[in-house]
């Protein structure tokens, strides 16, 4: 078999690159501990990450490194943590005791990022969070705790907020929603959020179900849905369920008004192609979009696609930019010490640069190291003559020229 | 020096290596991949006690480990009892819940009692991740517990060094070693070896040979409770995925079939091989071939089961055995 | 003094009949024999006895007490050993490991149980043998370690399932010699056994099982005259062996 | 209560192919005594092998078959000859060798993690297939084809490997190992050649199955651990070795979880999967159609 010819000259480069790798790298470089699920089942969402800030990496050290440290390289080390808590922790651990890295990054699973922020706040090592969206991460009362994306409480206002708006543009009424969810810390955070918020909307909330991500069959859940038979259908789901979900709702022709999905596996870059045409009209919330409204951004995608394959997604976006977010501390700081580098990154207000891909138009982080602005997008999934696309559909300002939501589903 | 003052010899100088290791080992990192070791050492010396002397094969010690984890977690969390209390508590809970196992499942043999047990652990997951009160106790379903690091000091059971985390489970790992031998030369191991080779001789030499496996499983599901605690104080944060994973129960089988079941010095002779293996194939390989550590770990574990099936304990002591005798001349006592 | 009493013992598996209406008498230091062709029911007897399973109908009083409901551990806490038709040694652990076993059902303390199980090693003559391995020894070694491990729970009635089955003529001689010799310190036993010149040599009294059933009960003199055991049994096998 | 109905017959469908993947497990249990922990990971890669198949040739997935029986056969054979013969060698007298749970499970994590790197962590599926999103409409009832496809094989490979136990010589000769194997190789039958064959043969219905999956479902590295607890939980429900068993032990646990989230939530007919499955074990320790067990 030729990938396993492949797999052995991988396997040789690796031993010779990790062997070199310790030798040959000169004193000026900041080196970042990144912790993110690489094998195990959330592997394809780390790869995701890992990409992107690889791509950010080599873009700032091929503009010269850290102008303020002399043109210092950023050496980013990753570690897989099998989304896995007490392994997390461990590489953690050994990313600030044997490594001295100067800052810590990841972890993606909110299990992971919890016990790693404790130890980050210990060691007083700065730990930049793109993405575990858990409100909890940055409500801990840390000082070293950085997090770019928004936290659920965010999205689920969101997708609420959205919701509001459409019915008004669209002259619909929504009556009655459902929730359905992955049985994890994520699903049921946003579902904690939804119920709130249904109640405040006065929505009557038909369903409110829960199911574990590792069933084998989902249809019993969609007949529910379609008994059920909701306006609107709120989604949190990991990328194998989201998958069977969607083509399972097509299958028995469940379809509600609209289907609002949480980003996560409905923003995996497999849930596109592993759906085709069932996902047609699904709404989903996320950080960003391909065609998102900003000078650089399509470009920047470009970029990517070239390189891994598939178009960035929000949580890759988070990731890549959380790299430009480090970058501009490191200038201001000018030196790697992580206290100055917290300090630094405390006062940040980033304006522009290839950070400013995102939707909205400054980074800076709150007393609690939130990003105040981090702000979401809802998209449409639609096939407008080019095959089927994320469409940019909220806010409005955002809103895709041209662009008219379909809304209800037909 | 007589011969057993020669052979004990070895042992002190063991411990006297492990008490003074952290002079040695100042980074962090590694203290830390010492700890899990001798954690999981722990673990697989109090599985041992059903796994490895009454010839079973039990492969849902997890629960165990969870209860504990939750139980003290809760305790303090809600009430302020202090770790070392819930521990004792969450011991004797999953003591209670051992027993409730073993009962029916004692009366299995082999293949069904590893899937029960599988099933039994997996039941008990699926339940805490489906219950977020417990009447007044907040379980918190899915999403799991977090330990805040506020307090810190022996009386919470939370450091901030590495050291205090290392003595204590070193202890605890004594302990157990400890009281496994005792247990292997007592009317009770004699009777667990017993019952595990050949029940019906056991019984007609008047062993209620259900009585004893249960006694060994209230033991050694006490034993691994409190390594939950242990582990939910040092990671600070516990959810129903990590603390009652298969992945653990799995995990402490192979390091007791590696080391070799059944005896003293398996389970710490298999924490030895196996834990490193895994944490320094994960750290080498893990960011640039995803997954090849796990390969390399199945490599080892076949490579192992095929060259010494009995474990490594069993060469390893023939070894000693050669050397001790060249040293001072004796045969050493015969097993 | 009757130590064992079985009293009309049926033992059914689905529709076989192993035993049927099966009544003996054991006095208290006796030796008896039971006799019987392949299949007879000894040994579905034995277990009856042993409490390893219930007798279909019928009762079993052991030293007054009647024995229903009771397990083998039970029995052998009372003063019931026995060693099985096929031995099961604990192969992995060394024959004084094996006794000890044994010996732990009279006391708790290791040292006490380690001085009587070489007590035990001692008087069936093979303390030599006790750091072996138990799944290596002879097949006579392991027919002795059988009785051994019994003897170590310090029984009042031994039932023995044919302890010389496949040994050499001078081992015979010696176990016939062995068992006596524990008769004399007091033991009752019960044995099964197929060689015609131990049991005859050995019993005071035999019982002879057919198809389930006893057709003879008496002195071994009475049994070798009678003419349905020598008709159904005997005939061809008593000099053969 | 139409919906009941509707429910029972996804949860008997879908539970078919549960008892497909667990009928594997069973035939290698049946004759080896012991649990190949791999089984999941057995079918993660017969799903890969049809979804490349199907994926590089445009064939009808079940067409796949052709490719996937002989190619699985072939894979699990060698397993056997290479990694777990030598153990029962090694233990003669060793009725079920733990070992091989153990070696078994290292097979499962290098080949889960050899799909890692190799294929990456996508989620894959085949959207233009003829059966995909293909549904059966009975008045208001919708049952799913590529389902039932998958419920007819089930049936058809039970089939097979019954009369290949029956009527056939090597068949006899497989039935007569699991009996009694010192007997078998008495009768000059070389046990470990029929161990190579009971293995191949386990494998390749895990191919099977694979190949009912991948109409209708994703495809990735991770795939064979879903399945994995549920066939084990299976083949003790059906009686550990039975054929029938695993087939009806796979049909009620599908049932349960497709009536049951009717009535509760998934996750919480997840528990009561498990809840009943202990139940049972104290009750019939020896499975719906076990022998009596002294497994």
């Amino acid at each position: 078999m030729q990938s396993n010819r492949q797999l052995i000259c991988i396997m040789i480069t690796a031993a010779l690159v990790i062997a070199g790798a310790h030798a040959a790298l000169a004193q000026t470089t900041i080196k970042v501990g990144n912790i993110l699920p690489l094998s195990g089942p959330s592997a394809s969402v780390g790869l995701q990450n890992k990409q992107a800030q690889d791509m950010a990496i080599q873009e700032i050290n091929d503009a010269g490194g850290i102008k303020a440290l002399g043109g210092a390289k950023i050496q980013m080390l990753y570690a897989d943590s099998e989304s896995k808590p007490e392994k997390g922790v461990a590489e953690a651990e050994r990313f600030i005791n044997t490594e001295k890295v100067n800052i810590l990054t990841g972890a993606w699973n909110s299990a992971v990022s919890y016990p790693v922020s404790a130890v980050a706040e210990r060691y007083g090592i700065p730990f930049l969070v793109p993405v575990s969206v858990a409100d909890k991460i940055t409500e801990q009362g840390f000082k070293y705790v950085f997090r770019i994306a928004a936290k659920d409480s965010w999205w689920t206002r969101d997708q609420f907020a959205f919701l509001k708006d459409m019915e008004k543009e669209f002259n619909t009424k929504i009556a009655t929603v459902a929730f359905v969810y992955e049985n994890g810390d994520w699903g049921k955070g946003f579902a904690e959020g939804w119920k709130k918020l249904a109640q405040q909307g006065g929505y009557k909330v038909v369903l409110d179900e829960p199911y574990p991500s590792t069933a084998t069959d989902l249809s019993p859940v969609v007949q529910k849905i379609k008994r059920a038979n909701p306006d609107v259908l709120f989604l949190t789901s990991n990328a194998a369920d989201a998958i069977l979900l969607t083509n399972t709702m097509a299958e028995y022709k469940v379809k509600p008004k609209a289907i609002i999905a949480s980003g996560g596996g409905h923003a995996d870059p497999s849930f596109m192609k592993a759906t085709g045409k069932n996902a047609r009209y699904l709404f989903d919330i996320v950080e960003w979009e391909t065609d998102v409204n900003k000078p650089g951004a399509d470009k920047t995608n470009e970029k990517f696609k070239k390189l891994y394959g598939y178009n960035l997604a929000g949580e890759s976006v988070d990731a890549y930019v959380a790299m430009y977010v480090l970058a501009d501390a490191l200038e201001r700081a000018k030196s790697t010490d992580p206290k100055a580098i917290r300090d630094a990154l405390a006062a940040t207000k980033l304006t522009t640069g290839p950070a400013m891909i995102v939707g909205y138009d400054a980074i800076e982080f709150d007393a609690s190291g939130q990003n105040k602005h981090a702000a979401l997008v809802m998209i449409q999934i639609n096939d407008i003559g080019k095959g089927m696309e994320r469409i940019t559909v909220w806010p409005k300002v955002s809103r895709r020229a041209n662009y008219k939501p379909v809304f209800p589903t037909p | 020096m007589t011969p057993s003052l020669a052979r004990g010899l070895p042992l002190v100088v063991l411990a006297l290596v492990a008490f003074g290791l952290p002079l040695a080992v100042t980074s962090a990192t590694y203290l830390h991949i010492l700890i899990l070791l001798f954690l999981y050492a722990y673990l697989t010396t109090s599985w041992n006690l059903v796994g490895g002397f009454a010839g079973v094969l039990p492969l849902g010690h997890a629960a165990f480990v969870g209860i504990g984890a939750y139980t003290s977690t809760i305790l303090s969390l809600q009430y302020g009892v202090s770790p070392w209390i819930g521990m004792f508590v969450g011991g004797l809970l999953s003591s209670l819940v051992g027993v409730i196992i073993g009962l029916p499942t004692f009366k299995m043999r082999g293949a069904y009692f590893a899937l029960a047990t599988i099933a039994f652990a997996e039941g008990i997951r699926v339940m805490f991740e489906n219950i977020d009160y417990l009447g007044p106790l907040q379980i918190n379903g899915p999403r799991g517990l977090q330990i805040p690091p506020l307090k810190t000091g022996l009386v919470h059971f939370m450091f901030a060094d590495k050291e205090p985390y290392y003595y204590i489970i070193l202890v605890m790992l004594a302990a157990v070693l400890a009281l496994t031998w005792a247990i292997s030369r007592s009317k009770l191991g004699y009777y667990l070896v017993a019952g595990g080779e050949e029940p019906e001789a056991a019984q007609s030499l008047g062993i209620n040979v259900a009585h004893a496996k249960l006694a060994a499983m209230a033991m050694s599901s006490f034993l691994t409770a409190l390594a939950g605690t242990f582990w939910a104080q040092f990671t600070l944060y516990i959810h129903p995925k990590s603390v009652m994973s298969l992945d653990i129960s799995f995990e402490i089988a192979f390091i007791a079939l590696i080391g070799g079941r059944g005896s003293i010095a398996g389970p710490v002779l298999g924490a030895l091989l196996l834990r490193p293996v895994s944490d320094f194939s994960r750290i080498y390989f893990g960011d640039t071939l995803p997954g090849l550590h796990l390969i390399i770990f199945g490599v080892v574990l076949i490579l192992v089961m095929l060259y010494q099936p009995r474990g490594l304990q069993e060469p390893l002591t023939r070894l000693y055995r050669r050397a001790m005798g060249r040293l001072i001349g004796d045969r050493g006592a015969p097993g | 003094m009757k130590v064992l009493e079985i009293k009309k013992v049926r033992r059914y598996f689905g529709g076989i009949k192993a035993v049927e209406n099966f009544s003996l008498d054991v006095a208290e230091g006796a030796i008896v024999g039971l006799i019987g062709p392949n299949g007879a029911g000894k040994s579905t007897l034995f277990n009856c006895v042993a409490g390893v399973f219930p007798p279909t109908s019928g009762e079993i009083v052991f030293l007054g007490e009647r024995t229903a409901g009771l397990k083998p551990w039970d029995l052998c806490r009372r003063g019931l050993a026995r060693t099985f038709q096929i031995v099961k040694p604990f192969a992995a652990r060394s024959v004084l490991y094996n006794v000890m076993v044994g010996a732990f059902a009279g006391t708790a303390r290791r040292s006490e149980a380690e001085r009587r199980a070489l007590e035990v090693l001692q008087r069936l003559r093979m303390e030599h043998l006790s750091h072996a391995r138990a799944g290596n020894l002879t097949i006579a070694d392991r027919k002795r370690l059988e009785i051994a491990r019994a003897l170590a729970t310090r029984p009042k009635l031994l039932l023995l399932d044919e302890v010389m089955a496949g040994l050499r003529p001078t081992e015979v001689d010696e176990m016939v010699a062995i068992i006596k010799g524990l008769r004399d310190s007091g033991m009752t036993i019960f044995v099964i056994e197929h060689i015609m010149r131990a049991i005859m040599a050995l019993s005071d009294r035999i019982a002879v099982l057919q198809f389930g059933s006893k057709i003879a009960e008496g002195t071994p003199q009475e049994i070798a005259r009678d003419e349905r055991v020598i008709k159904a049994y005997l005939g061809e096998d008593y000099g053969a062996a | 209560m139409l919906f009941i109905i509707e429910d029972t017959i996804n949860g008997i469908l879908m539970g078919s192919i549960y008892g497909l993947a667990a009928l594997g497990l069973t035939v290698i249990f049946g004759v080896l005594k012991v649990i190949n922990f791999a089984h999941g990971s057995l079918l993660m890669v017969g799903m890969y092998v049809a979804y490349w198949a199907v994926l590089l040739t445009g064939m009808h997935p079940y067409l796949s078959l052709v490719v996937v029986v002989p190619v699985m056969f072939v894979f699990g054979y060698l397993l056997q000859d290479i990694l777990i013969k030598p153990i029962f060698k090694s233990e003669k007298e060793v009725r079920e060798p733990i070992t091989v749970i153990i070696v078994t499970t290292g097979v499962w994590y290098i080949l889960d993690n050899l799909a890692l790197l190799i294929f990456g962590p996508q989620y894959r599926n085949i959207q233009d297939n003829p059966l995909r999103g293909k549904m059966l409409e009975i008045g208001d009832m919708m049952v799913s084809v590529p389902k039932l496809w998958g419920f007819f094989t089930a049936l058809a490979t039970a089939l097979v490997i019954y009369l290949f136990l029956r009527k056939t010589r090597m068949g006899r000769a497989v039935r007569a190992t699991s009996l009694d194997r010192d007997a078998a190789s008495l009768q000059g039958i070389n046990q470990y050649r029929i161990y190579n064959i009971a293995f191949g043969m386990g494998t390749a219905v895990a191919g099977v199955a694979g190949v009912t999956l991948v109409p209708f479902y994703n495809v990735f590295p991770t795939v064979g651990v879903l399945f994995d607890i549920k066939c084990f939980i299976i083949v003790v429900l059906g009686g550990l070795g039975s054929i029938g068993g695993a087939l009806l032990g796979g049909m009620i646990i599908g049932v349960i979880e497709s009536v049951g989230p009717q009535f509760m939530t998934a996750t919480w007919t997840e528990a009561i999967v498990y809840a009943l499955f202990l139940a049972f074990l104290f009750l019939k320790p020896s499975g719906l159609f076990g022998v009596k067990y002294d497994w």
